[in-house]
Formats: C-alpha cells, structure tokens, sequence
C-alpha cells in the first residue's frame, strides 16, 4: 500500500546516515557519563538527548522551515526558494548534490530580509521550524538564557570568602590566562597548517579555559555559533573532569611543603559588605568595560538579590524554578548543534584537545600565581588554592580542599578556596568581555 | 595564517593585561568598601533591630534555633527522599 | 456628551451578538462543570474563562492586529490593509457586508508576506494584536506548549507497572481503534452528506479518541487549527467523563466471571529499567517514526529527567512550576478559540458527537483486546483493564479498579491498569506521529 | 598597542555622559531606598539595577540593533540605515549631529516596515538588540508582563472584606478622583505653559493616582511608553510613601470623633460567594467596559483560581514562581526606560510633582466620600478607611488601621480598610480601561 | 493647549462618572449575587465534605492544628533565616 | 467525497498497522532491555552506595524515616489548610 511505503520511506532506518548514527551513540554516551558517572548532569542529560533529537534523520527538529524546505527538496518549492535567496534554480532543471549545496550555501550567507523571505516560502509550503530551532532561537539565539543562568548563579554565590581576602582575586585572574593560551593553540594549529581556525573560532575555544558553562555558550553563541555544539560540550565535560585533571598538575607544581601551609580563619564579612560588593563589581564594570555588562550586570543583580535581604521571594525563584526552567531549555538547544553535519568535523577533535590543554594551563597559572603572590605577602598563601581559579565553581574548590587533606588532615582549604573560585567567574566574563569588545 | 597568530597574540596580551588590570582594581576597590562599610555602617548588634528591612513573611520569634535547625534537616531528607 | 456615546457605543450590551451570549454561557458552563463536578479542573477552568474572554464584544483579544483593523472597518485603515492583501477596495467605497468578508477570507488564505504586511499596517493604525491572539500564538501555533506539558507528563509517569508487563502495550496500541474508527465515522458523515469535513479535519476530530490532551491540542493545531476549540473542549469533557462513559461499556462486553479474574502481583523492577525505558522508546521513534519526534521525544526526555536520579531540581520543575504555567496559558490560548463564530458551527457538533463515539469505540476495543489476548497468554489477563487502553491517566485506570472491585472486592487492579493506561499515551502519539507523517 | 586603545575609546570612563553619571546615582539612590528604607523592593531593585544597566555608556543595552548601528554611526552601515529609513544620507557625507539627530527623528517615527528593515541592516552589519531591550519587547511592549503579574495579584487578593460590605466599593471608586485631578493638572501645566503634555501623556500621569503599578505600568505602555519609566517609578515609589503621604491628609480631613468611630466586625463571607464574585465582575466588564478586559479580566482569572480550590497547584504557582519571575524582567524593562536622555527632562519633574498630588486628591476624596456616606447610611463608617481607597494594597490598609489606633486603641480598622482597598484596584482598572476606550 | 485642558475635563467627567457608575452597578451585583447565593446555596457546615473539591495532595488527617501551626511556625522562622 | 471516505479508510489500516507493529517491536525491545540489565547491570544491594550518583542536596543521615514521615504528612497537611 502507498501509505506504508510513505512510511517506510520516511523512517529513521530507511534514512539514517552514518554520521547520524555516531552522534546518537555520542548522545547516549554523554547520557551515560551523566547518569553513571555524575558528569555534571544538570546539562549534559538535556545536551546528551537534544543531540540524540537532533540527529533523527528526516525529523529535521534542528532545522528551521526555510533548512526543512531545502533538505525535502520539491521542485516547485525550491524555485520559490531561490527566488528569495537568489540562488538560480529553475522548477524544471535536476536537483543534484551541487544545487543542493548552493541552496545551503546561499541560505547560511544570506541576509537578514533574505533569510525571513526564505522562511516565509517555506511556511506558504507547509514547512516549519523544528521544535530545537526554536528552542535555540528563543533561548540562545537571543543570548538570554545564558544571562537568565548567570543571574541565578549569581544568586547561588556567597562571596564571602573572597571578600574576606580579596588577594584572591589575583589566582583568578591568573588562572584566565588558560583562555587565551588556547586562543593561542588554536591560532598555532591553523599556523602550522594542522587545522584551519579563525581568531573568532580561536577565540570561542578558548572560552573553554574560562571553566563556566554560560559564559563559555554565550561567547562562542556570539563570536562561533556554528562551534557552540562542540565547545558546550567540551567545557562541561572537563568542569566534569577537574577531580582528575588538576591534581596531578598541583602535586607536580608544589612541594610538599608548600601543600601543608595552613592558612589562618578568614575573618567574618558583614552583610552590608556582601551588599555592597556587587554593585562595586558592576560600577567598576561600568567604567572600564561595558562589553562584559550583559554577562557581569545579570551575575551581579543575581548576586545583589541574594544578600540584599529584601526580595528573598525574587532571589528563590531565580535560584529554583527559573534557572531550572532555563537550563532545560538551554541544554536542549545546545544538543540542537550536535548535528552530524556540524560536529563529525576535525574541528571539533581539535576543541577537545584545546579544551584539556586549557584547563591544565588554567591551573597551572593559578598555581604559580599563589607561589608567586607568597613572595610578597606576609601571610602565606597554600598554593593548592590557586588551581582553584579556573572557577568550576564549587569542584575546583573542592579538589583544592582535598589534595590539601591528603598532604595535611587537619589542614581544611575548602573556604579559602571559595576565594578565588568565584574570582575565577568574574575573572572569565572579565576576559569574554575583552574579546567581543575586540572581535566581535 | 600568520594573521591569525599574531592577532591570537595580540589578544592574549590585551586580554591578560585587562582581566588583571580589571581584578587589580577590584582588590582595591573592594578592599576601600570594606573599609568605609566598617566605619560608616557598622554591623549593627544581633538584635531584632537587625533583621528589619528583611521580608518575613509570618515567622514569629516563638520557634528556637534548635527547633529550626531539627526541621532544617528534616526537610532536607524528606526531600531527598521525595520522588525516588 | 461625546464621551458617553462612545463608551456606550463601545460598550458590550450595545454590541454584544447572540452567538456570543451563547458562547459566554458555554464559558459559565464549563467554569461550572469544572468547579462543582470536577470536569479536568486544571485545563477546563482556564479554556471556560478564556472562552468569556474571547467572546467580550469589541475586545478583540482573540483576533490579531490585522483582525481588529479589518473588525473596526475604518475606510482609510481598509483601504492600506488592501493593498497589502490584495483585496480591490478603495477608501471612497461602501463598506458592505461582502466588502468585510472578502477582507475576512483574503486574510485567512494570504501568505506569509501579506499576513505580515496587513499586520504591520495594523500596528501603524494603531490597532495591536489581541491578549489571547498573542497567548495563542507563542503558546499554540508554536507548537510548544503541548511538547512542554508532555514532558511534564513525561516526568510525572512511572513506567514500573508498564516494564513489569510489557504485553499490555498490545492493550494501549489496540484502544487506539477509537482515533482511527473516529476518522471512519467522520469520512463517513462527509460521505453521506450530513456534514462536510475533509481529511484533515476528520484526522483532527480523531485524536479525541486518543484520550490525551496534550496530543490532541498538538495535532490539531498541525493539522486543523480552525477547530482546536471544539476538539479541545470534547477531549477534555469527555475525559472528564471516563467514569461514567467506560463502565457500562465494560460490563456488557465481559461475563461477571471474566471480570472477577485475579492477576497475580507484578514483579518488581528495577531503577536501572527505568531509566532505560525512556531511551528505548526513542530509539525505536529514531528508527521508525521520526514525525512523533516532537511528542515522544519530549515525552521520553521528561521520563528520563524523573527516573535518573541525578537531575532532581529539573524534574521537579518540570512536574510543577513549569507545568502549571504552560497549562494556565494553553488553557488560556484554547479558550481563544471559543470565538461563537469558530464554535457555533454545525462541525462542533459533529466533533462533540464524534468524540463520544471515539471513546467508546476505544473501550470496546480495549477489553476485546485484552479477552482476544487471554486466548494466547497462560497468564489470565482482567479483561477490565484493557478499558484503561485509552490512556485519559489515570482516570481510566482508577475505573478499571473501580469496577473490578464491583465484581470482587479483594482485586486491585489498579497497578495492573497503569500499565495498558501509560501505553496508551505512547499509542496515541505513535498514532499522531502516523497522521502527521502522512497529512501534514 | 591598538588593542588597548580600543579597549580604551570603548570604556565607560572615556564615554560617560554627565547624563548617564545623574541617572547611574538615581539607579543607586533606587537601590538605596529599596534596601535600607524598605521601598517596594520587589520593583525598586530591579528597577533601580536596570537603570544602572540601561545607562552604562557603549553598551547599548536599552538600544534595538538599529539604534546601536545609529549610535555607532559607521558611514557605511548608516548609508545603508538611510535607505530602509528614508533619511537622505551616503557614506561620503560628514556625519554631523543633525544627521544623527535625523537619524534619531527618523526611526523614532518610522512605519513598522521600516523599522523591522533598518533592524535587519543592522543584524547583518553585526549590531543586535541590547538585553534591555528584548526583555522590553517580550515584557512589556507585548503588554504581557503587567497582565501576568496582575493575575498573580489577582490571585493573593481576598475579597472577602469587600464582600461582607460591599458599600466600600464607593470608597475605591471616590479616590480615582486622584487619577483624573492628576490628568487635570497636567492639563493645566500644559495650558498655562509651564509644561508641555499631550492629553495622552496627561492621561498616563494620571493612573500614578491610581497607585497601582501593574495598571500604571500598562496605561503608560499604550498611552506614553516614552514616560513609562518616570511614570513606573513615581508610582512605586509613592506608593512605598503612603506612610507619610496620608496620615497628615487624614488627620486634617477628619475630627478626633470621626477617627474614634468603631466600625462593626464583618460578617462570615461564603467560599461560593468568593467563586462567585471574580465572575460577577467578569459579566459586568463584558456588558460595560470591553477595553478593561485584559487587565481586569486576567485579574478576576488569577481571583477565581484562588478561589474555586480545584486548581490550587496553579494558584500556587501563579502566587509564586510566575509572578517572581515576570517581576523580575517587568523590573529590568521598567529600568531600560531610565536612560539619561529619557528620563532626565522637565517632564519628569513635572511627573514626580504631579504623582504626589495625585496621591493626596485621592486620599482626599476617599476621606471625603466616606464622611459624605456617613450622611446617608445607617451604620456609620470610619473614614479613615476611605483613604485606603486609593488602593496601594496593603500598605493604604495598613494605614488606616494605624492611624485609628493612634486614635482609639481597641479599634482595628485593617479588615474594614481592605474592603475600600481591593475596591480601589478595580477602580482604577476600570479607570484604566476607559482611558485606553477614549485615548487609545 | 486649550484644547488639551477641554479634553481633561471631559476625561474627568466621564471618568468619573463611568467609574462610580461601574462601581455603583457593581455593589448592587454584588448584593443580589451573595443573596442568590446564601439563598440557593447554603454554605455546607464546615465538615471534611466541604472541601472535597479541593486538591488534597496527600495530606492525612492524622496531624492535628496545633501541630500544624508548629511546623507552620517553624518553617515561617526557618525560611527567614535561610540564606542569611 | 468518495475521497475522504477512501483516504480514512486508507489511514486507519495504516495507522492501526503502525501502531500495533510499534508497539509489538516496543514489547519485545522492552522485554530485551530487561533481561539486558537484570543480566549486566543488577540492581545493587539497597546500601548507601547505592544512591551516590543520586542528588542529595544537604540531607543528614541522622534525621530518621519516621521523622520523615510526620513531616512529611505536617507539610501536606499545612499545605492542604494554607491559603484557604
Ligand atoms: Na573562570
Ligand atoms: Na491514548
Ligand atoms: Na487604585
């Protein structure tokens, strides 16, 4: 019968491609690291099955009507099509795979007025946008769920710590500088010819050493959007990872001796202080970078609704309900770039590599940037806390925590390495705001 | 190419240069906060005073900081154990 | 005054038509149903209240800018609003009844471009798209908010009964009869004249039978938009209705000895089951069915986020604030389609007809089902739980129990009919995927 | 090094404007009297921080993407700017402050295409929408966000005062006499040339006297959206004044007799009396007042899902989850309206003078029409809860039974006062509505 | 200007008038539905039938009211000194 | 006419085909992953290890089950009576 054949022909196992078959298994592994292994699972489950949805071959959820309307590939419809996009195509010529590739080539170059008209013949058509395309078009498109998410970070984040010993700063500021050595992997990469980046591509990798998951989508949402799949993915996979990454490179780095400095108690920080300290963030903000605005204005509104201490029913449901609601609809959309067409690339085994080579330069500058800082202060500083300054906020705190009690039981760093934990989120918006003030 | 690498390098030393001249300022800064907050608004004693501007909702003062800290954790295992 | 007159001419009472008296009367009555009887309070309130909403005369909150422009009729605004539509008027000409409706009809068959483009000449005149037009809209017409309540459904749904028994599935794909036999019957009133649908539309009217509200709003507003009032009203109502509808059904279809057959307790099952469940299912929509994408995947991915275990804080979310603010505005957005001239039609009377039959129809086929089965199976199977095939969760399953405790007071087959109950959810969207594959 | 010149020439301290410097110590001030003085914090600090945000130099972030690409005034990109806009310029001409101003005038009063072709220039030269503004467009520009937060309102009101002395009533509708006395004078201002007000501009200074900021926040969003942010935070911020704004207006109005009157305890209200009312008021906004149907209507849908306890998962999350979160964008948006060009104007004087009168002319007349109704009724009424008629729910209540106990310590007024004081919230809705009937 | 402060006062008339007009009609609706009410639907005593409409969730009736009020207490104290 | 009466005809043989073909493969792909994970992945012994990758946020162990429970039943019951 017609209609079984419709179905036939239009099903998964008649249509699967191979690299759509890979990407499920890489859903369905990142699922498992998520489930079984804990690997920040708050994103990587809705990221693991968005790609699985993603990649379900003539579901098209990933595509919008005017990407469905091509990859159906009618006649009739096409010619509207080119129509709109310029592209020369004619009812009555074949459809070959270059007159394909021109149709997808026109519609990712197209300009705006272009792009909606497209939409718009294919809607006449009876196509629409895929539920994860709109899903990306609402949540990170317009830029809003990774500020929605730093809102509520910043709601989540005490800095007390930090404001007990704001020296910290410093470890977080060191640590930064894993964003740019990868900026600079990845221009050395495209320089001896082994892969091909451009500064932006170079520079939305290096978010990656920045340890913060909003920050790292947003930057590359803005300066790399077609590499937001893979670099979400890397980054939460390594903040996943640190309980293994940074140990070794911190007992490499340290004598034993330098493990055991205890620090003294931080002293008590009043709550006028914990007030005040978002709005100085956001002044100082104000005066030397307002690209990093969207990101460190939402982090400290977050923040200020947190301590202020007068709109705790704001500051819940920016902590439960909103930023639960946004991270679902975050990961979703960022499964919508795993797409086998966008990350079976060798650009993306390079971003993996970039992405661990970040992280370990990340913490090996905050380390030797504790060591250097016990040169000129009086009070010591245990240089286990500088590793700290990637942010992975709260697991690079605790690993500092617990290296520290494997070389002293009594030695507790976990608040000390509050400090520069959280520095290490301003530090990277700091750094994402200089980039897109200069490339984007 | 070439391109790419010297604007990477560019970039790294700006940027580098910014995030630290940036938290820099930030030490200083929150440091003089700190400073001016404990002179001119000292923390106010412990007493109800304190706690005026906070919202509560209907939190009488009858109930005693053990009592809390009991329905604290209680609450925390009722909800970890909710759902399973 | 002046002013008087205009608020009097404005008023409701001085333009309030009977179509929309009755239809704030139909408003009042599901407002009553819901409140006093219980009738499926959490959508039937707010689709009762939006339905006032949307018959307040001169409010135009159900229709778009473009509408309300076209509804106030001024010559200058109808002549640009021609232009754009491509309706010959010019502002010197009468405004007739036919000059109203060929702008009505010209609207509702125009493109993309021109909607857009009557709209734009809406706004710069002033008028504004409706509260409920714009509900409707981003809730509706998106396709959203019945994929987010499924996943919230999805998240509140334990398979166990369902894994401990897998061959009731055959019970939930067999009610779905009811979706397919509805479709018959409304080809059927097409073909003997009494009314006129087309395919579409008798598809739409259909998923009534699948007992699923989120289904049903979802496929009818892919593939009949015109008639998600109604339909939407019928699939609510008459699940509503579960436990009077099914019960005689039941009993005339088994013998008293049938009815009194024990099923022994199920097996437990493991978390590990659960987990794989959701996966399992959409690996097999990857393979089979990728037009039940959108539903099943959403479906699946709440599932997950509930039995994994390490997501707790998206889980809860999802079964509660989120869920609760998609259903106030699908509600809402339902109710916009209670207009009196969309619902006061002789379809809607079909559709109401039509969807009665379709549940019943279900329940016939699930309780043959499950006596057809019990001729293969040594395991006896209660032939009361196959009613709950349907799905409408878990209304039908608490009839199954009611009534088998009827014929035997120490049998609970509650648990029994949760797992045919659930199986009905995914046999309807298989459904829905299967119509949407070969209609839409 | 270029890099750091850049970064120089984009920072805030090179860029900042004495105007932004003022409103960046207003948006403190804000934050300051939210915090330590208790001032509507839920509004204040949101508002107070989106201002701060709105007016950080560069960052665009109230701007739409046109507007930056204006601000930004590449040659190029403003040529192109000048065509979708129809302002006679190309890339060889000097960019003088009369082009930019011309480009200003030209999209301010530009059609809707033309506005939605000069955004998609700039989309492709690389400008987006600032945060601000997107959060503005979806919250407000759509009008959704004051209707959502009014049916949160809507549902944490208990009728039951007004119910059990539905005579109070009269009370809410005397001190909308500040609404209208406001519009009045601003009139006057404009007539005697001290200012310059439109009747539109009039009429949304005037809903101040309504002291209700949802409602203040949706008249001003249809009548004046550019006063929007003087008029939100004249509003909240008088309405955290009511403590000191009445009490002397009170005392002068009344003798010490008269403020010593004990009023009789209310009687017991039905629960279906409760259900009942919301839909009272429903019928009667159908048959009178069609325009007030967005906002009173979602106000009595928020009401009857309180009340009628079926949909009590709902009620809950319209009280919590969703109100919080749309307060927080409402706030955010209101903030982006407090940009230095905006908001520091004469008009805004004029709008804080005449906000502050418009409190008083209500509490004036609330006072004055319950001594009027003293003449007339048998049970005799305080009238020191006529003033709580301008509603300002709770804190006017609280108010009155302040200043009755002040005068009689075993008189509580509260219930009886937050019977005028839901009363006045339908009054100034419905206010509202026949402001947009006869502006709109 | 003239005009501006002519369409003030007929704003203010009719506003007025419409709004006490409103309010007026309102009262007497109000009065005639709560006597319709307590007429044709007398209030159920204040036995568990009378809520049996409304949701439930879980809750056994096996906690009596001022174990109730504790817990309410409690949270009420807990909730306001969370997140200090 | 005649059209629709064969196109429905045509998509209930179909449609019912596909479902009961989907759901049967899901019975046996069900019935398979089952056998799957009691065979690889056996459930562990109820210990605590066995809820480690579960979220826990803050809960003590040292609040008991019937701790829980009357809490529990408090919060539903406080939930059941508020806001009415
Ligand atoms: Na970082
Ligand atoms: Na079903
Ligand atoms: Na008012």
């Amino acid at each position: 019968m017609e209609n079984f054949s419709v179905l036939w022909t239009g099903s998964g196992l008649a249509n699967l491609s191979g690299g759509q078959f890979v990407m499920i298994l890489v859903g369905l592994l990142l699922l498992f690291l998520a489930i079984r292994k804990g690997f920040e699972p708050l994103l990587l489950i809705p990221i693991g099955f968005g790609g699985i949805l993603a990649n379900i071959p003539e579901a098209g959820l990933a595509l919008s009507a005017a990407e469905n309307a091509i990859h159906m590939a009618k006649p009739e419809v096409l010619a509207a099509m080119g129509s709109a996009l310029e592209v020369p195509y004619n009812a009555a010529m074949d459809i070959t795979p270059e007159v394909m590739q021109s149709f997808k080539e026109a519609y990712k170059n197209a300009s705006v007025e272009m792009v909606t008209a497209a939409n718009a013949v294919a809607v006449d058509n009876g196509y629409s946008d895929g539920m994860l395309y709109s899903f990306y078009s609402v949540a990170i498109a317009s830029g809003v769920a990774p500020l929605v998410i730093f809102m509520g970070v910043g709601a989540m984040t005490d800095f007390g710590p930090l404001l007990a010993n704001p020296k910290t700063l410093l470890l977080g500021a060191a640590a930064q500088f894993g964003i740019f050595a990868t900026v600079l992997g990845a221009a050395l990469l495209s320089w001896t010819g082994v892969m091909d980046f451009t500064i932006l591509e170079a520079a939305a990798i290096g978010i990656i050493g920045g340890a913060d998951g909003p920050t790292s989508i947003y930057v590359s949402s803005v300066l790399a959007p077609h590499l937001l799949g893979a670099i979400a993915v890397a980054a939460y996979s390594y903040m996943a990872m640190v309980p293994m990454i940074q140990p070794p490179i911190m007992n490499a780095l340290t004598s034993k001796k330098e493990r055991a400095i205890k620090m003294s108690q931080l002293r008590a920080v009043t709550r006028q202080e914990k007030i005040a300290f978002p709005v100085v963030v956001l002044l100082l903000v104000v005066l030397f970078l307002p690209d990093a605005a969207p990101l460190l204005g939402m982090f400290c509104f977050g923040n200020l609704m947190r301590e202020c201490g007068v709109v705790e029913r704001l500051s819940d449901t920016t902590q439960n309900a909103l930023i639960n609601t946004v991270t679902i609809f975050l990961g979703l959309s960022v499964g919508s770039k795993l797409s086998a067409d966008k990350f079976l690339d060798l650009q993306t085994l390079g971003i993996l590599g970039l992405g661990l080579a970040a992280f370990a330069a990340g913490t090996v500058c905050g380390v030797l940037m504790a060591k250097a800082m016990n040169r000129f202060v009086k009070e010591p500083i245990n240089p286990l806390i500088g590793s700290a300054g990637v942010s992975a906020v709260p697991m690079a705190a605790r690993v500092s925590n617990k290296v520290g009690l494997e070389n002293n039981p009594q030695n507790f760093l976990l608040m000390h390495a509050m400090g520069p934990n959280v520095a290490g989120v301003i530090g990277s918006a700091v750094a994402a705001g200089v980039m897109i003030k200069l490339l984007g | 190419m070439d391109n790419v690498m010297s604007m990477a390098i560019d970039l790294m030393l700006s940027g580098m240069g910014f995030v630290f001249a940036f938290l820099i300022i930030l030490v200083f800064a929150t440091t003089f906060m700190s400073k001016v907050v404990v002179r001119f608004a000292p923390e106010e004693p412990a007493t109800p005073a304190k706690t005026t501007p906070r919202a509560r909702p209907t939190g009488p003062a009858s109930v005693d900081p053990d009592t809390t800290e009991a329905i604290k954790q209680a609450i925390a295992k009722y909800r970890s154990n909710h759902k399973k």
